[in-house]
């Protein structure tokens, strides 16, 4: 064990992969001798060569498209998209393509692939650095979309996603790749997909949060403690498919949810998560299920940013509007 | 220096078996590529796919099948790309390849299923290294690079082929992919079927390059423009690009120029759109009676040897056709079990509910 | 007045505006001489020539991106895409690029866009042709997104759009192009955008659909009808921005809600309004909000379409479900 | 025929000014391009953008910048590209054309607030028609075609420039936008920063095609590559250019071989995959140092002058980041206000919950 951050946790969980399996590549703008814009790649194509660890063309449909037609013939592709932002110019091939693929032959061809990026803000870089636009995909039948928070759960997410059968993008919260040090088990300690965390205990209220806003709304949860408020704080880890059971059981439990992103209000996974627990939990709820979200904006250049995205003032305020219902 | 050509750049047209049947011999590779056998196994072939296509638009017309894209005047490509694949090549195939699915070994009968809307009909099997249909043009392009790719990576001795139309040639994927092959050197064959049309937009309205195949230069491979209503022009041209790819020189990018006789599919009436002169100028170089005139010349082709073929394929048709209309009707939970490797709680509860959606409505 | 269908009404909304205002151009593929594969551009070629309805190659990324810059530099450019599953090559452009251009230019640029596109499925036609992921476009800032569900609504709906002066997602209900004849108004009569309309008015149930889906959900309201429950049936109209004015005043009233929409359920639209509902007018409901949507899985090929949409029964047990609650 | 060639292709170099400073005057197409004058203002323009660059380099190590793009090595082609376009031309930049639209008439203060991650230096000035900064890579090149289209169709007598680098080349939106402009005539002229370097990604990595202006070939008109590092050159080239867009004869595609001296951006870190010897070697091609070269030969151009511009630019310099740093913190709630024309309801009551949480934070 040794406490490393995020990046370097994602860096030795592709090490790791690449050593076990001669059929994990690496393929993406900058990851080679650069080591990625992040580093995440770092060391890795001086390791394994550059015919596994592959710098691209500047083509993000042709990262994608090339990955799936990879993983049909018996790779398991990592791609790397350089920020989130530039996923959309592969859209297509993830939605037409990489979720369809099995449906698509009737199961005679699969598509073991990850795309990793790098999500979200805070890192006060150019426009289309910053996006959260996960409910795209969430909204994607055929994909798995998985968000860690933490150094330990990026290692354990990533080794389960890339021996996962199925296409899985895999969004690092740029915001914390280096905020956050933590012991890393050195061993394969797999996370499985498709089931949520409970970070912190309490019958009062159930927060709900992913990725970097997980610490927000840790810290929210604390200033509550202080005021005698008890949270259950879910980490959904995996976005699709959601974990609703362990949300439905807290909310059963606390009869009060807010839920914390900061993508977009209009049709976040946080409208999904609600709808949820409005039709499953309803006799339950003591209060309205709350949103702190970013707003139906574009996110701002980074002068503004810190003023856009959820802060803990704002978690708090609304813990306290559920629990003063 | 200040003012000198960096580069120079050559386009060529090839063509073995002109308009008129004749052959030019001297561009044989070898000449078991004309022997009888071969030849008239071309034919057979060209025969068989023309066949199943007209069967087709028949099953459109009386309603068991959707929409259906005809493969008519386009033989010669289909049957010229099968024959120069081996086995174990990978085939991407857009929709208008019905033809060349067939002969690498796809079941007719799956086939007229995928056009009647049925999933089942894309199950390519085992044993067949082809992609299914995929609709959304040009986009499959990259999944063919990848494959080569992947193959490059594991030193498998194969190579790809990957087929589209001219209105492919504009989509972004096209030149991603297209950049991607040059640059990894990567053992696959870019196979335009340039049939001039796009449903309505004209050649000229895709694009003011004069050929497709220039769009090769882009890339840093070879582009070649070849007659694609000659059999053994086209053979000839892919079986040389396949070879170079497996010996590790490289993508092709072949245009085979051609035409589509029929409307774009069933869905579509070309009329609207083009003339009946130039559609009834390109019957005339329909590719099977170009093979035809050359057989009836080298091997006195007899109308009785014709009526036999035709006589056998037809009952070939018919049998598929049969297996075709007596296949149960699709079982609709299937597009939960091809969905994921496992379902998650949430869609086993989907799938569930379902099926009890299905189960009440066989009750009344 | 004459009666038309949905796709003369359209057609005759495209020809009004082109005739008023010159800056109006149409591209796309196959609008010009083919009239569009569903003949919505027919007979506008012949009327307007080639330089103001222009076939393009195939290319909807280009599609999208030369209107952009058409409209930045003070044309109106409508823009078809052939169907909606073919949009998603375009989606970089329209999210980094159309939903942007205002802000990013801090307002010195507008994108006056309309992009027309043919959605949802029920014309067994192959894999594509069936996409109605209207709830990634509402998940957009700064592009709106409208969905009639009549041809009158059409004609409305669509001058409206034209004349915006933001982009429009303008998304063509293909099931019902010729499903339905309706009087059409010749004249110019606008339908603001933003507002939904109450198609039927009743105390019991809320129930909330738009462009196809209303149709069934009509058929629902007469079937409960006879059963003694009244239903309010909402038809959304524009699904970004949402009314959700309209939506609220009658939950409130009625304490029962049901959304009816084609798309996948998770992180559907169905999801943001129930979201909207159980944080506004928690107190308000006697039932849980129910949601009627397409499976998460891919739209299946023709022979199953049928048994994958919404259906007047499965809306009918939906109501039943919130009635007797 | 069976073979033959279809079609010959050539590319060509154009440099006016050498590595050594030496002008090719033959190829001059008129002799005032080489007025004292002209050339003067030329090099002025190349030290003013040089040092703003320098200044914004400075900035940014000091936290008063975000992460900032440098130009550097790139000067030549925006100063020539300035000087050719017309004030009515529209211009659609990637974000590595700072000095080119300080050129153009954007405020430097403006790109100082830019860069330091404040919304409203993207406000382009009425009358100067660029596009702001767009930094999704390649994906502006549409919407350049798309003015040059809406040019075209109303007629209006000015022609469109978009600038890209190298890397930009791969993209597909390059590909459909170049497309597009063949296949419709546009008046408009692609010119890519070809510096050899996409971040780490070297040219080689970028594509198999010895040369980037062949890629033109595959669209149907012209490709040339010229000295990216000759501002003569250049700037001929793209006034020919221009001025054959807007004589309606199409449009042109322009390689400016040059070289990114600095890091990609500050944010870069270039010596990880690049090697010193390398850019030490581009270093002597710095185009500044060849433009006054020939200065210095043609009319003894003295360290006198040199000091008297480079402390003029330094004041105007000055003047800007005064003026910068000067300026009032941003209204976050602007993003909310060029959203759209007018807001909905319930963007009105996000804008107010956002007013009040602003308050809320300025209290304490
Ligand atoms: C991305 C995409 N856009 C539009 C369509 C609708 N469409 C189907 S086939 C076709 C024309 C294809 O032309 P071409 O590539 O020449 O192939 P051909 O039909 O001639 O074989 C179009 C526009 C589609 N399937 N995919
Ligand atoms: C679509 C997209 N992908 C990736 C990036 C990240 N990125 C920014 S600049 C750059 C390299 C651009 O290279 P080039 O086009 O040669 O321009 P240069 O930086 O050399 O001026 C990359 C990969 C981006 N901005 N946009
Ligand atoms: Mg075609
Ligand atoms: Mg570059």
């Amino acid at each position: 064990m040794s406490k490393l951050t995020l990046i370097q946790a994602v860096n030795q969980a592709l090490h790791h992969e690449m050593e076990k399996d001669a059929n994990v590549v690496l393929l993406g703008e900058d990851i080679g001798r650069d080591g990625g814009v992040f580093r995440a790649t770092d060391g890795l194509v001086e390791r394994f060569g550059p015919s596994r660890v592959v710098d691209t063309p500047l083509s993000e449909s042709a990262i994608v498209g090339t990955a799936i037609g990879m993983a049909a013939y018996g790779l398991r592709p990592v791609a790397e998209i350089q920020f989130m932002g530039f996923l959309y110019g592969a859209m297509e091939q993830l939605i037409s393509h990489a979720a369809r693929l099995r449906t698509r032959s009737r199961g005679r061809y699969t598509c073991p692939l990850v795309v990793r990026t790098p999500y979200g803000g805070g890192i006060h870089a150019p426009e289309l650095h910053s996006e959260s636009t996960e409910a795209f995909f969430i909204h994607t039948p055929g994909i798995k979309v998985v968000a860690p928070s933490t150094p330990a759960e990026a290692k354990g997410l990533l080794l389960s996603a890339i021996r996962d059968p199925d296409p899985v993008l895999f969004l690092e919260p740029s915001r914390i790749y280096r905020a956050i040090k933590e012991e890393v088990p050195e061993d394969e300690v797999l996370i499985p997909l498709g089931e949520a965390r409970l970070v912190a205990e309490g019958e009062d209220v159930t927060l709900i949060a992913w990725g970097a806003m997980l610490h927000p709304t840790l810290e929210a949860a604390a200033r509550m403690l202080e005021k005698g408020v008890h949270t259950d704080v879910i980490d959904l880890r995996t976005l699709s498919p959601l974990d609703s059971a362990t949300i439905l059981r807290s909310v059963e439990k606390t009869g009060r949810a807010v839920i914390v992103h900061e993508a977009a209000r209009s049709c976040g996974l946080g409208a999904e998560i609600a709808a949820e627990i409005c039709e499953k939990a309803l006799l339950s709820l003591k209060a309205p299920v709350l949103r702190v979200t970013g707003y139906d904006t574009s996110v701002p250049l980074p002068k503004s940013e810190n003023d856009y995205f959820p802060d803990c003032d704002q978690i708090v305020e609304a813990i306290e509007q559920v629990v003063q219902f | 220096m200040p003012r000198r050509v960096l580069e120079e750049f050559k386009i060529e047209w090839f063509q073995l078996l002109d308009e008129a049947g004749k052959l030019d011999a001297a561009l044989l590779p070898s000449p078991d590529l004309i022997s009888e056998k071969t030849v008239k196994a071309f034919y057979e072939s060209m025969v068989l796919i023309r066949a199943f296509d007209e069967k087709a638009l028949n099953l459109q017309r009386s309603g068991r099948l959707g929409t259906y894209a005809s493969i008519q005047g386009q033989e010669a490509i289909q049957v010229a790309c099968a024959a120069a694949l081996q086995q174990s090549d990978w085939l991407f195939p857009s929709f208008r390849e019905s033809g060349l699915s067939i002969l690498r070994g796809n079941p007719m009968k799956a086939l007229y299923l995928y056009w009647a809307g049925d999933e089942r009909g894309n199950l390519v099997p085992e044993g067949v290294n082809d992609f299914p249909v995929a609709i959304p043009v040009g986009t499959h392009i990259p999944h063919a690079v990848g494959a080569a790719w992947a193959a490059q990576h594991k030193k498998d001795p194969i190579a790809v082929l990957t087929t589209f139309g001219d209105g492919a040639t504009s989509k972004g994927d096209f030149h991603e992919g297209l950049n991607f092959a040059g640059v990894f050197k990567l053992p696959i064959v870019f196979l335009c079927q340039n049939n001039q049309w796009a449903i309505s937009v004209p050649l000229s309205r895709q694009t003011a390059a004069k050929t497709l195949a220039q769009k090769a230069i882009a890339y840093g491979f070879k582009g070649i423009q070849v007659d694609g209503n000659d059999v053994f022009g086209v053979h000839v041209a892919v079986k040389d690009a396949l070879d170079a790819a497996r010996r590790g020189e490289g993508p092709t990018f072949i245009e085979c120029l051609t035409y589509r006789l029929s409307d774009h599919t069933t869905a579509d009436d070309a009329s609207r759109y083009r003339s009946e002169e130039e559609v009834s100028l390109w019957r005339k170089k329909d590719p099977l009676l170009r093979l035809r005139t050359y057989m009836e010349a080298e091997w006195a082709w007899s109308e009785f040897q014709e009526s036999a073929l035709q006589q056998a394929v037809s009952e070939r048709i018919s049998a598929s056709v049969e297996d075709f209309e007596s296949t149960n009707p699709i079982d609709p939970l299937g597009m939960f079990d091809t969905l994921f490797a496992s379902l998650s709680p949430d869609l086993l509860a989907q799938r569930e509910a379902f099926e009890q959606r299905l189960a009440k409505r066989k009750k009344p």
